[in-house]
Formats: C-alpha cells, structure tokens, sequence
C-alpha cells in the first residue's frame, strides 16, 4: 500500500475528485493546508501599505491505495490539477504498512481495494 | 399614500368624521389638542418601536451565546414567536389584557372588548385601564404587543440549543394568547394586582421580564441541560457560545431598545415625564455593568465579556419597574445591586439548571429586585405623578409599598410557573420538548432546518470556492457563453 | 448649535422672516399650528430615518447570502449606490417626480421646481402633487430620498457575486437620476396612475418594489447565473450563502424600518392614522413569515430558515401597497398569501434565473400581489382617508380599482424592465456586466477590492496571530524599547 | 406605568406643581405651548437615542478592524465606557460644561448647578447656555450625554488591539468628568469660544470628534504601535482586521446615528431647522464615500472597502460642524474634500502612528477641516438662525469667522492633547498602558477576558461539537433519563 | 516508530482521547479533514433546489508511537471510534524513521515514550 | 527523499520559516491542528464555571526534501522553534518514496531541489 498525498490548488480539487472518481479509488481525504514554494507569496496595496501574503491556500489530497494503482492515481491526479502554471502543487508517494477499516476490523488490501468506477461523491 | 393635494388632512378627517365618533370628536378638538395627541401619539409609537427592534438584540444575544451549529435556529425561532405573538396578541390578547373587565370578574380579566380589532385613525376601544392616555387605539395596542413579544422571547432565550422547533409553536400560542395577558392584566389592565393592590410595576419588571421568567423556569426543569453541560461528577462545563461581538451587540440594541421600553410607559410625551424616565433607565444599565464587571473580577480575575454584558441587562431589568418611579442616585444603587445579584445568580444557578444565557439571572433575579426595589427607593412625588401606590421605605418607614410588591412577585411567580408547568408537561408528554441525541449532537441548524446557519463552516467547501461538480467545464462554458454579447471574456 | 442663551428660536425666526415668506407664515401662525406641523415633521423625518437604516438590513440580508469570499463587494455597494442615490436625488430626482409639471407633460413627468434644490428652515417648493402634507419641503424630499434608496438596494440584491463594481455605479446614477423618478411621479408625483387613474400604493409596492425587481429581473436576464449555480443537467444548485444570523438580522432591521417605509407614507402624525398603518404592516409581516415557513415545511419536510425570512419580506412588501387602505384582517389574508407566493416564486425562478436571495419573488411577485390586493381589499372608508381610489371589489363588488391596479402593474414592469435592459444592455457592450471567470471563481473581494471580506479566513495566518516577518525579534523589540517608561516589561 | 384611569397627567402635574415651581410654570401654559414643549423633547430625545445607538456603530467598526482574537475586548470595552460616561456625566461632568458658570471663570469652566442632579416631570436647571430651549432639563441632559460618550469612542477607537484594559477605565473616568466638558463649556456652554468668540460648531467636530482625536493622538505616542504593524524596514504593514460587513455595517450604522447627530443639535424641532440639517448631513456623507473611492481606486486600483467608509465617516465628521450653517452645495463641497483627506491623512499617519481604524483622519483631520469650512460657507442667513458668528468668507469676503474657527481648532487641540497626554503618561508610569508582549500575540480577549471573543474559532472543538469528556456515554445518559417522561427517546 | 494516522467521525473523538489515555500515550495530533470514502455525499433539499454534501467531516487522529505499542494502539482506536455504520473510517500505519523532541532535542523512541497511564487531556 | 513533519508553536512558524528560508528548501506545507503531549491542558474559568482545553493549538510544517538535507532542515527548524517550555512540539522523518511535479510532470529529487538561498515567502 502506498498514500498518495497530492498538494494541489483548491480549485482544481473538484477535477481531482471527478478523475479519482471516474478511475475508481476507495477512499479520499482532504485537508485545507498552506504551502509556499516555487510561487512565491505576492504584495497586496490595502490602504496605501502593504500586505505580504506569503503562503497560498492549497488543498491536500490523500488516498491510500495499493501498489499496483499507484501509478494510474498519480496520473489521474497530476493530469486533473494540471494548469501548467507555477503552483499546481507537488504529489508524494509514501510507504503504507498496515491500513484497518475500523467498521469492520478487516486489515490490508482489502479496506481499500477499489470499488467499481461509479459515481460517488455526489 | 402621498397626500394628493386633493386631499387635505382636514378634509379627510372630516369626511370620516360622519361615521367614527371618536374622529368627529378629534376634528372638534382645537388644533392645539390634536397636536397633543399627535405628539403623544408619536412617543408611543416611536417607543414601541425600539421596544420591537429589541427582537433583533435578542436574536443576536442567543446567537452569540450558542455554538456554530445551532444559530439558525435561533433566528427563525426569534421571527416565528414574533409573528406568533403578532396574530395571538392581535386575536384575543390584547383585549383580555386590557379589555372592559365587569365586576369581580374584571379583576381577574379583560375581555370586554378588543378581539380581533379594526381600527380607523384616532378610533378608540373600551379600554378603561389605559383611558388616562389620549393616544388612539392603535397605539395603545401596538405598545402593548411588543411588550407581549419581549415576555415571550425571554422565555425562549433560556432554552437555546436542544429545544425542538415545534414546541416554540405550541407554547407560543397560549403564552401570547392567554399567560402574558392575564398578568398584563392583573397589574396594568385593571385588575387586582395594579388597579388593586396599587402595585407599582413602570414598565414591567414583573409583568414582561418576571412572567417570562417564570415560564422558562418551568421549561427548563422539564428540559433538562444540554450535552455536555454536566460532567461525571455533576459539575458544570461551560460552554461559551461562539462570537462574543454579535452577542454584545445585542446587549447594545437591547440597552437602545429599552431607551423605548421604559419612557415609553409613560404613554404621553407631553408631561415630559419620559426624560426622566430616560435618564434614570441608563444610569441603571451603567451601574448595573460596572458592578457586574467589579464582581466577577474580583471572582475569577477576568474581565469576563459576557458578564459585563449581563450586568447591563439586569440593570435594565431591575429598574424596568421602577424606572418611573425612582431618583437617580436611586438608579444606581438599584443598577449595582442588580449586577451583584446577576453574577452570584449564573454562580448559583449554573449548578443545577442550564440557561445559555444566564437569563434567569438577568431577567429573574433582577426583575425580583426591581419589583421590591420600588417598595424601597419610589419617590412620593413621582408615585403621585404616576398615580400608582405610595413612596417606598426609604422615603415614607412604611413598609406597606414594599408588601404590595413581594405579593406581586409571588403571585406572578406562582401563578406564570404553574401555568407554564402544566403547558410543557402536556407539550413534553405529547410530542416532547428535545430534539434526538443525535440531533442534538448534529445541531439543530441541519437536523431541524435542513442546512447550516454558517453553511461555509459545516459543508465541506475547500478553498471557500463551491463550485457544483455538474457545472464543471463544460456546462460552465456553455452557460456563460450563451450569456453573450459581454466584450470582455 | 447649542441654543445659546441670547438666540431664541423664536427671535431668530423672526429676524429671518424678512426673507424667506414661508418662514413669516410660520411665525405668523399661531404656536399651535407650529406644534402641529412639527410634530408632522419629526414623525416623517424620523420614518424617513428607518427607512435609511434598512440599507444596513439590506446590507446584513445579502452578506448572509453571499459566500465568503464575496461579502466585502456587497457592504462596499450598499454604501456607494446609498451615495449616489443621495446626490441624484437631490441634483435631479426629486424635481422629476415632484417638482410641479405641467400640462399634458406633467402626467408623464415633472421638473418645474427642485432641482439642486437648497433649503432653509420651513421653506417649501413648489411640489404640487405633496401640498397635502404641511412638512416642509426639506421634510418631503428625505422622505422620497429614502424611497429611491431602497428601490436601487432592491434591484442590486438579485446581482450578487458576480456583477462588475462599476456596473453599480453606472446603473445608479440613471436609474436614481430618472427611472425610479418617472414611476414615483406617474403615481406619486401627479402623474397619470395616482392622480389620473386612482391607483392605490400607499407606500410603494409599486413604485419601490416593483419597479426594483423590474429592473433586477432586465439585469439578471443579461448577467446570467453564478458559475456552479445549474449543473450539466441544467438542474439549479443550491449556494446556501454563509451567514443566517446576519442574514436574519437583516430581515428583523427590514421589518423595523418597514415601521416607517408604511406609516410614514401617511406624511403626517395629527391624523394619527399612521398608527392604524402600523398594526396592519406588522400583521402582514408575521401572516408572511407564517405562512412561508407552513408551505416551505410541507414541501421539503424542513424549516428553511432563509425562506421564513422571506416570508416576512414577502408579507412586508405585499401589504406596502394596501397598507394605509385595508383592515388588519385583511392584512393578514394578504400577507399569508405573500408568503405562499414567495416560497412557489421561488422555486420556480430559481429554475431559470439565478437570484441568490430570491428577491425577485419577495419583491417583484409579492408586490404584484400587493398592489392588486388593494383592488380587492381596499376599505371605502381608508380610501376616503387616504383620498385616493376607492374601497374594493370585496366591499364594493366594483371590479374598477382592480382595474386600475392592473393597468399599474403593467405599465410600471413594462416601462422599468424595457428601460432597464436597454441601459444594462448598453453597459454589457461597453464595460461588461461580469467579472472574469477567475475573478468570479476567487471571489470579488480580493479581485476587486484588493482584500478579503474576511481576511483572517482568508489570509494564511496560521494560528491567528499575524506577525509580520519583518517585525520579528530585533525590530519588534527595538520599537517596543521606544515607547519607554513602562514599568512593566 | 400604564395610565390608570384615574391618574390624568394634567391632574398629576397639578398634584406636583405646588412642589415644582417650573412645573407649575408648565401646567400654567397653554396646551398649545405643552405640545410644542413636548414636540421638541421627543424630537431631542430621538435624537439623542440615535446617538446612543451609534455606540454599537463604534462597536462593529472596531470588531471589524480587528482581529479575531481580540473582538471581545473591542466591545467590552464599549459597554464599560459608555457605562462611565454615563455616571461620570450626571455627577459632575454635565455641571461642568453646561451648569451656569460666573464671571471671567465661567469662560473657563462652569459648575453653578447640575452635579448629581435630580429630575421631575419637566423640570429644569440653571443651564443659561441652553436656556434658547424650551425642553426641559432632563432632555438637555441626555442629549449632552451621549455627545460626551461619543468623543470617548473616539479614543478608544485609536489603540486597539495593545491596551490594558484598565487604562480604558483610568483614563475614561477624567475625560468624561473633566476633559470634554472642559471643550464642551468652552464652545457650547457659554465659553470663551461659544459664547465668546462666536466659532460655530453645530453638532461638534471640534467638541466631539477633535476632541477624541486629540486625545488619542496624545495616547497613541505613549502607547506605540501593535506588534508586527512595522517592518525591519521601518515601512507599515498593514494588519487588515477580520470581518468588512461588521465594519460597514458599523459605518451604516454610525451613519443613521448621525441623522440624531447633527438635526437633533438645532435642540428644537418646532423652528423646522432641523430637516435642512439631516439633508445636509446626508449629503456630505455621500460625497464622502464617493470621493474617497475614487482617490483611493486612483491610487491603488483597487476599491478598498474599508476607505469607502471611512470616506463617509469623514464626510459626516466634517460636515458636524457646518451642518447648520450651510447649503447642500457647500455640503456636496465639505465631504467630497473630506473624503480626500481621509485618504491621503491615512496614507500619511500610517507610516508613522498605528491607528488601525483611521480615526485620526477620519475624526481627527475631518473635523479640523469641518470646523474651517464654516469659516468659508457658513450661510449667513443660517448664522442668523443659529444665532452664532456670522457668514463665511465666499459669501462675505470676511476672514473673521475662518479666524475665529482656526483658534477654535488649535485652542481645542493643544488643550485636549496636553491634558491627555500628562493623563497618560502617568498611567504609563503607574499601571502601564500595554499588555505584555506574550499577551499581545495571545490576543487580549484570552489574557484579559478569559474567553476568546470567538470561542469556537479558538477552543479545540474538532466537528464543532463541543462535548465534554466528563459528560460522555454514562453521565449523559444518566442525565438524560433523569428527564423523564419523553415519549420520543 | 509507526505513525498510526486514523480518520475517525468527529464525535468520537473525545472517546479515542479517552480510550487513548487509558492506554497511555505520549501525545496525539488531530487535524480536521473532509473525507469520501464508502460512504457516499447526501443531498439536502434547500428552498427547493438540492445541495450536495460529497465529503463528510472527519478528524485525522496522528499518533507517532513505538514499535511494540502500535497494535495496542490501533486496537484502542478502532474500539473507540467504532459505531458500526458506514463511515466509521480507516487507520494507517506508516513507517516512522525518526523522532526528536524540540525543547531539548533528544531523538528516537524516548520522545514518544509511554507517559504512565495518567488523565492528560482534562 | 524524507518528509520532515514538525509539530509546532504557531507563534513560532514564522521563525521556522525564516530559518528554512535561510536554508534554502524547496517548499514548505503547513496545517493548523490542534495536539496534546506533555503539555497538558488547562481550565480556564468562564462565569463561573470551568472551561477545560484539552488541546493545543498547533501549527504542522511539512516540507519534502532529500535525503543530504533532512539534519540541516530539522536542525534548524529545531532551533527555531525552540522556547524550551513544554509544548514546544516533535519533528518526526518518514521516509518518501517519490516526488511529482504536477505543473511538469517531473520526478524524483529534482522536483524538491532546494532553491537557492533567496526569500521566498515574502
Ligand atoms: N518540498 C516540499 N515539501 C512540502 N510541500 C511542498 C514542497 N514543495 C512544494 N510543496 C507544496 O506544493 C505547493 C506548490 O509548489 P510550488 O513550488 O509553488 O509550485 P510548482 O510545484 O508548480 O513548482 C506549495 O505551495 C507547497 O504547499
Ligand atoms: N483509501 C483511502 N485513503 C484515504 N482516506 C480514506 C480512504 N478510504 C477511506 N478514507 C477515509 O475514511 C473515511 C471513512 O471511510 P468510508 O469508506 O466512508 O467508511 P468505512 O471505512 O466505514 O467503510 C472517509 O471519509 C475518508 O476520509
Ligand atoms: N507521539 C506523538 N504523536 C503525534 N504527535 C505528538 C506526539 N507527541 C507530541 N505530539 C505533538 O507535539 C505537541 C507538543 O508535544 P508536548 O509533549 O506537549 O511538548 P514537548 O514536545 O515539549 O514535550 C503536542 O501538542 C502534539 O501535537
């Protein structure tokens, strides 16, 4: 299992879901986050003095999946937050060990194997 | 309707004057007289309608002191009792509050006229109790009704954050329609407690504040606390509420709103009483802020915000009954004393019961206190002036003003807590008084509603940016495309 | 100033009398007339009053409504298009519908007094259509200022979130500078529907509310719906808004201004009819929001906090029209059936026309109801008060004041909506009526005016302490060091 | 109290007259007269009752600038100091300005009648600058009052977000008491400005706004900026507060407040003035906010909300002083310049002096250039009715009165600022103005208060469900239960 | 070290602090986050046009723990948070190579050594 | 590549991100959460009654970056955040199996290469 945990702009977070959607994944989890990089924060005027907003708004996207879908997730997501400008975001890919459904208690592959590509989320 | 030069106010009145009796004699008055009234009338009006703006100082009180998850409730809650109170006051109300009472009967209550009344301008009703005003009918009961909306919304105001929806509807009803009343009744419509008794009561420590009390006590000892209220070990968490700006703004409309509530009680501007009146209410609602302030910092070494808030309404609400009737310095002392009583009262009561608020604190309690406080502090000139009761211990050794007023409370107290008791058990036996657990822990906002009162804190919009995923794209272009003819893309 | 001792009012009205002859007048008529025309006079000013101060309920209304990121632009509006109206009213407004017209032309506009008008204390004009009034002219134009006001809030409610700054302030000074003008005179001002036709609107569901969403509904016809708003499917979405307790705070500051919005149309107190006015706007008030909140419940199985509001709005707006003319009874017939119109406009135009507070329904739907009811409601003896049109077909079983009513409606909507699109048309050519796609998508606040409405939800502040970096260590302490003296550290 | 029947107001009068020789007087005039007396107090009280709600105007404006960790303070800190106003005003401060002062002292200070003061029904003081008019003392007295509560607004207005809460109350107690009756008596209370120098100033941009502002400039040098407000750099950073529609609808706010403000300073209603005011005043603040906008969309591109308000506060303050003398063209002239100034007064302040709301400029320089404005378009015609100095420089060509208005500004201020500048410094000797840099970045409302303004924003409540540990599982249920007798569990 | 990450229902939160507690653990970090998963967005009716809810509100629970205690730990959690209804949520075990502890910077397995079972927390 | 996850005082994110800057990192993702360890809670009084705060507002920074850099980059956030009062927060290292640019696709070390030592961030 690995967690693909995708930094990307809020607004693109609709596609991302729509493409993890149509490729069938089990689960998501999202987290506002901030993230400062390569887009350096910019300078608003506000009544004749500055703002300095150094950190931008970004949404963190994570799905745990297993091994053999993590290359299709992370296209899926790379190709949907895609807009080529400096910001899109960057995707990790780190080791899982052990995932649980704690509903059930069932452990490994299983509580997260993908469901069939229908329509979740709305 | 802008007076078309056709239509001369004169002129009309005259026209009018045929049918309504009352107009004929408005049009023989001297100009001089219906100036008069005019002004008086305006005063009432004026009053009553910073008395109504007082529904928006509540609704901004409870929400403050609630959490994120229940606010909508509390403002469609504040429109619908208003509204309530509107039709109900409007239907049978007014008139057995202040209606002709015959006999022995009458002592009790009114209802010798005033259902469901029209009114035409300067129309008058049979409305003995309130005859020493010349202001028309409709001021009368437009005055009298905002106060009936303010008892109820004080009721409600202690029940925050478990209540089911409906049974705002159901007690409403009756609340408006027959409990308020009767105690309007019994001290300012003719009956037993004013017109008897001589109980002096300016502008409703006992009848509005007292009566509401009393009704939510009851409530709540059928309600129960809130989740979470009480630990293990049976003690009390707080639970602060969520924005303490809009909470005191609503402490600043109700001290703005009660600039109305208490000068206009004198019902006439032309003795200029209602300066008076004015003066002595703010210097109450300051005293009763510091004194509270002081209190709780000595307590518990934070200038606690909701506190000094509270300390203000309960100024406010003691000196509501005596504010006609009292000096300055009077005002003070009474304002201070109410803000001592409403910090040890949300100490002591907390233990127990679970009121959001500390209403009946600030509302009980120190309506107590300023029903008593007439018997100590009146002034025998003012009692004159007002023609209610005599002057108080301080002025006159005669503890006989005090007496009438301990009657007052314990009679409005025992008469408004068994009535509401008995509602709310039949209410709580029949389609209950709280919401699910789940509900409860849900919020009342999406489970009674159907969405958030702060809907971008509860629904899951990252970014701040809700854009529905079936108007991605695609449909999104289209749509804006065929909205064409913009220059710029 | 400070009435100093030497400068009675008296004295100096005399000194003044010299020159202005309608100040003569005043002095000349005895104390009593001045008593009676000044109380006329502060009861319009202070209705004139409350009705300003619904541009704060407006205000509060679409912030809740809007998304968070798009509160900034809506209380920046209602300040700039309340300026606009102010300075349009005055250079040019109020002589079009008030200042005396002549002839033929006089039906359609007027124009021969008050333009860039200066007043000194009791002067008049020459505003032939107001003579019924004896305020002075200072008087009457704050009170029809306040009027032109509201209408423009009215059609800006139903643009939110997606409207060019500049599209407000170009749309304003035509519209405050002519086309509200027009329609007040045609019915108002002696123009061919209220001095012609008889057309009752006491206090402007036409000629405010009408002819607000008239205009409203010609710009969202070329604005179009907000990004998200239909789906693919072409099915509208919900966009909930952020904030009920504001919203609500709006609804309750709107019903409290609609205090005097309907009774101060009686532009005078000494008839005291303004009080009659009063009860039956509050009934209709609370029949609409309970009304609202009934049908909302059975259709949805929820009580939709946003729609009781509306519910109240819808009954307020209904009975503006019939306000001075009917019978509470009848007003809350009226206003119950508002609030069924308002909640099936509602979902209804929500099916096409993307109005974010459906404001459409509460104001345009409801106010066609409005002034039609005054055809069916309208009591003989309240139109013979109010000298204008004549009792209902209820009372009358004359079917000609519904006629009239009719013949209103249609020619207020068709003149504003024909006038209206073209001017919206002419801007969507020239400027453009929307903001960017991306603008749109990271809301007008930040896009528009340089900062969020929010900033601390907006700006990544990471525990909600901004500090600045440059402000850190060294320089912080530095600065602090400065300001010396301080005992403690 | 309600009237009962058998207490007539003219009787009781009669009963109180014996006692009260200018009740007597009272009951001895015609009815006439007592409505004209009456139309006046109810028209000075409104008045004063809007101003009073300006408070909550302050309220929001502050909340709105600040940030959310220390909103809770922000209003707090409103009702406290309203609430020693108040008690500092009917004690001594009242006396001081206004009560009759004698020989070359009473230039200074007065003091002759008016501390602790009681009142009865229509009765007076000895107040000789007010004697022009005729209501009676206690309306005097209120009215005064809420001026005096305002000027302390201002203040604090200035150092939000660092004080110590203590230095609220310190500094308030000697202000109210001393410093601005001090002004107060000097322009209004038959002064050596008033009275002496003839220097108009309507409704008080000297005696209010300058006055506040005077001192907060004199307490913002001692008190230093926040933490973070300046860079390494030394340049500004701005720190854009939390919440735009609180600061609007604050600015809204003050702006209905000051409809009360200026008309009601003519003290009178029945000379008629008082509506040529409010329409000038309107005005002003029109231009305001619009010139405002375009200088700073000029400067910056961008529509800054929170200078659109300030714009419109800088009109309304500018146009205090002028608001009886002028013409609404003079009027559309002083706030247009007004609004200009607040722009570049806050580009220009804020390189040096943290003011987080603006109110430097926008009371402090507005007003110095409303209390100039006089000097150039006072109408003489309206000086006469006012019954103070004379015509300014375009209409006469005479310098006289610009002379008198420049030493009003720098006698007000040099006064104001010393006075309060020695106040402050020896509170910063004593107790400390600022909270310790730990607390600052705390936020003042949990150091201070206990409780964050925004409980639910600050308190670790994931879900928004606060609930506590304690009451989980059991202890809930157990609770829960207890409350019998629900048919729904 | 394993970083045991469960996204749990909000209101079970207090219930795996407690449960957590009981054990005994060094410390917790909790994140508000949205997730999908099995259970799927619900539509609410709105003035007459329907919301769609897609992600529901959960809360990321993270705790760094050593080796031999992940099990105990995951037992806790999963008991604590369980209702048995869909959306009960998952718990993830990732690999952890290193802890330091900043106030005094010591590393390793005695940072986030268990505290004897006392109440922290309240 | 490792993921460096420090949990810290939020008044001290300004410094850590000073001294990363200094230090010249690629990027920088930060999360408000709220975390109990050590530093227990507290109870405040509120009219009364008590208020207990068994969590802590904190400030989560993550930052990816390869493996030469992960002392220097905890060394210095450590230092930064250091107050040396309980409740200062841990740094813990995962381990990172892949980076993705999303704007280029680009993988591996190259995506989170550290910048030259310029400001970023304001
Ligand atoms: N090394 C990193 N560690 C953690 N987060 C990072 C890292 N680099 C980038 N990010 C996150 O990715 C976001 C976008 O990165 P940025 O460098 O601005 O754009 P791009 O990836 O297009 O060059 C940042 O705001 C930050 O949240
Ligand atoms: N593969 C996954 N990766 C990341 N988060 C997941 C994953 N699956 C589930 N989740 C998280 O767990 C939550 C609950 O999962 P869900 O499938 O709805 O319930 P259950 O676990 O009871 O079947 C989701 O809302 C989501 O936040
Ligand atoms: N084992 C852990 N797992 C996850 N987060 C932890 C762990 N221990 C501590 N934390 C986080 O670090 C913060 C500070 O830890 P704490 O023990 O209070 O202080 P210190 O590290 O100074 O002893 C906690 O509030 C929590 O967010």
């Amino acid at each position: 299992m690995r967690k693909v945990e995708a930094i990307i702009r809020p607004d693109r977070l609709q596609a991302v879901q729509d493409a993890l959607d149509t490729l069938g994944t089990s689960g998501l989890t999202i987290t506002e986050v901030l993230g400062c990089g390569r887009q350096r924060g910019y300078t608003e005027m506000y009544r004749g003095t500055r703002v300095h907003i150094s950190l931008q708004r970004k949404v963190k996207v994570e799905a745990v999946v297993v091994d053999s879908r993590v290359e299709a997730v992370v296209e899926a997501i790379a190709a949907a937050a895609r807009t080529g400008e400096i910001g899109d975001g960057k995707i990790f890919i780190l080791p899982v060990e052990e995932a649980v459904r704690i509903r059930t208690g069932e452990r490994g592959d299983l509580t997260i194997r993908h469901l069939d590509a229908e329509h979740w989320g709305h | 309707m802008r007076p078309i030069a056709r239509v001369r106010a004169g002129g009309s009145l005259a026209i009018v004057g045929a049918t309504f009796p009352l107009v004929t004699h408005a049009a023989a008055q001297t100009t001089a007289q219906s100036a008069g009234v005019a002004v008086d009338t305006v005063w009432v009006i004026l009053a009553g309608m910073l008395v109504l703006f007082m529904q928006a100082g509540f609704a901004m009180l409870e929400v403050g002191f609630s959490r994120m998850k229940n606010v909508g409730t509390v403002v469609a809650k504040i429109i619908v009792n208003l509204s309530i109170s509107s039709i109900m006051w409007w239907g049978v109300g007014f008139a057995l509050a202040f209606g002709a009472g015959s006999g022995f009967l009458g002592h009790l209550i009114g209802g010798g006229a005033g259902f469901f009344p029209s009114f035409t301008p300067g129309s008058t009703l049979d409305l003995p109790a309130l005859h020493g005003s010349d202001v028309p009918a409709a001021a009368k009961f437009f005055f009298e009704f905002v106060f009936c909306a303010i008892s109820l919304a004080i009721v409600w105001g202690t029940m925050l954050e478990r209540t089911k929806f409906i049974v705002y509807i159901l007690f409403a009803i009756p609340f408006a329609g027959f409990i308020y009343p009767l105690i309007s009744h019994w001290v300012w419509g003719g009956g037993w407690l004013g017109a008897g008794l001589g109980v002096q009561d300016f502008a409703g420590s006992g009848v509005v504040h007292l009566t509401g009390a009393s009704a939510a006590f009851a409530g709540l000892l059928l309600l129960g606390p809130r989740i979470g209220k009480y630990g293990r070990d049976g003690k009390p968490n707080a639970i602060p509420g969520h924005n303490m700006p809009l909470a005191q703004l609503g402490v600043l409309i109700l001290w703005f709103g009660w600039m109305g509530f208490n000068p206009g009680s004198t019902f006439e501007a032309l003795n200029l009483h209602f300066a008076d009146v004015l003066i002595v209410t703010n210097l109450a609602a300051a005293a009763g802020a510091l004194s509270a302030m002081t209190v709780i910092y000595v307590r518990q070494k934070s200038l606690d915000v909701g506190m000094i808030g509270n300390g203000a309404i309960a100024g406010l609400a003691a000196i509501t009954a005596p504010s006609g009737f009292v000096q300055p310095w009077a005002a003070l002392i009474i304002g201070a004393i109410a803000g001592v009583i409403v910090v040890f009262g949300v100490y002591f009561i907390d233990k127990f019961i679970d009121d959001p608020l500390g209403a009946l604190s600030a509302h009980g309690l120190a309506c107590v206190w300023g029903l008593l406080s007439c018997g100590l502090f009146a002034d025998p000139l003012l009692a004159k002036v007002d023609g209610v009761g005599r002057g108080g211990l301080f002025y006159t050794g005669n503890w006989a003003q005090l007496g009438a007023q301990a009657v007052a409370v314990v009679s409005i107290f025992a008469t408004v807590f068994c009535l509401s008791f008995g509602l709310f058990w039949i209410i709580k036996r029949t389609v209950g008084l709280r919401v699910s657990e789940r509900d409860e822990i849900e919020g009342l906002d999406i489970s009674e509603h159907g969405m958030w009162g702060y809907p971008e804190s509860f629904m899951p919009v990252p970014g701040g940016a809700y854009i529905h995923p079936d108007a991605i794209a695609g449909a999104t272009h289209q749509r804006l495309a065929s909205v064409s003819g913009e220059p710029t893309t």
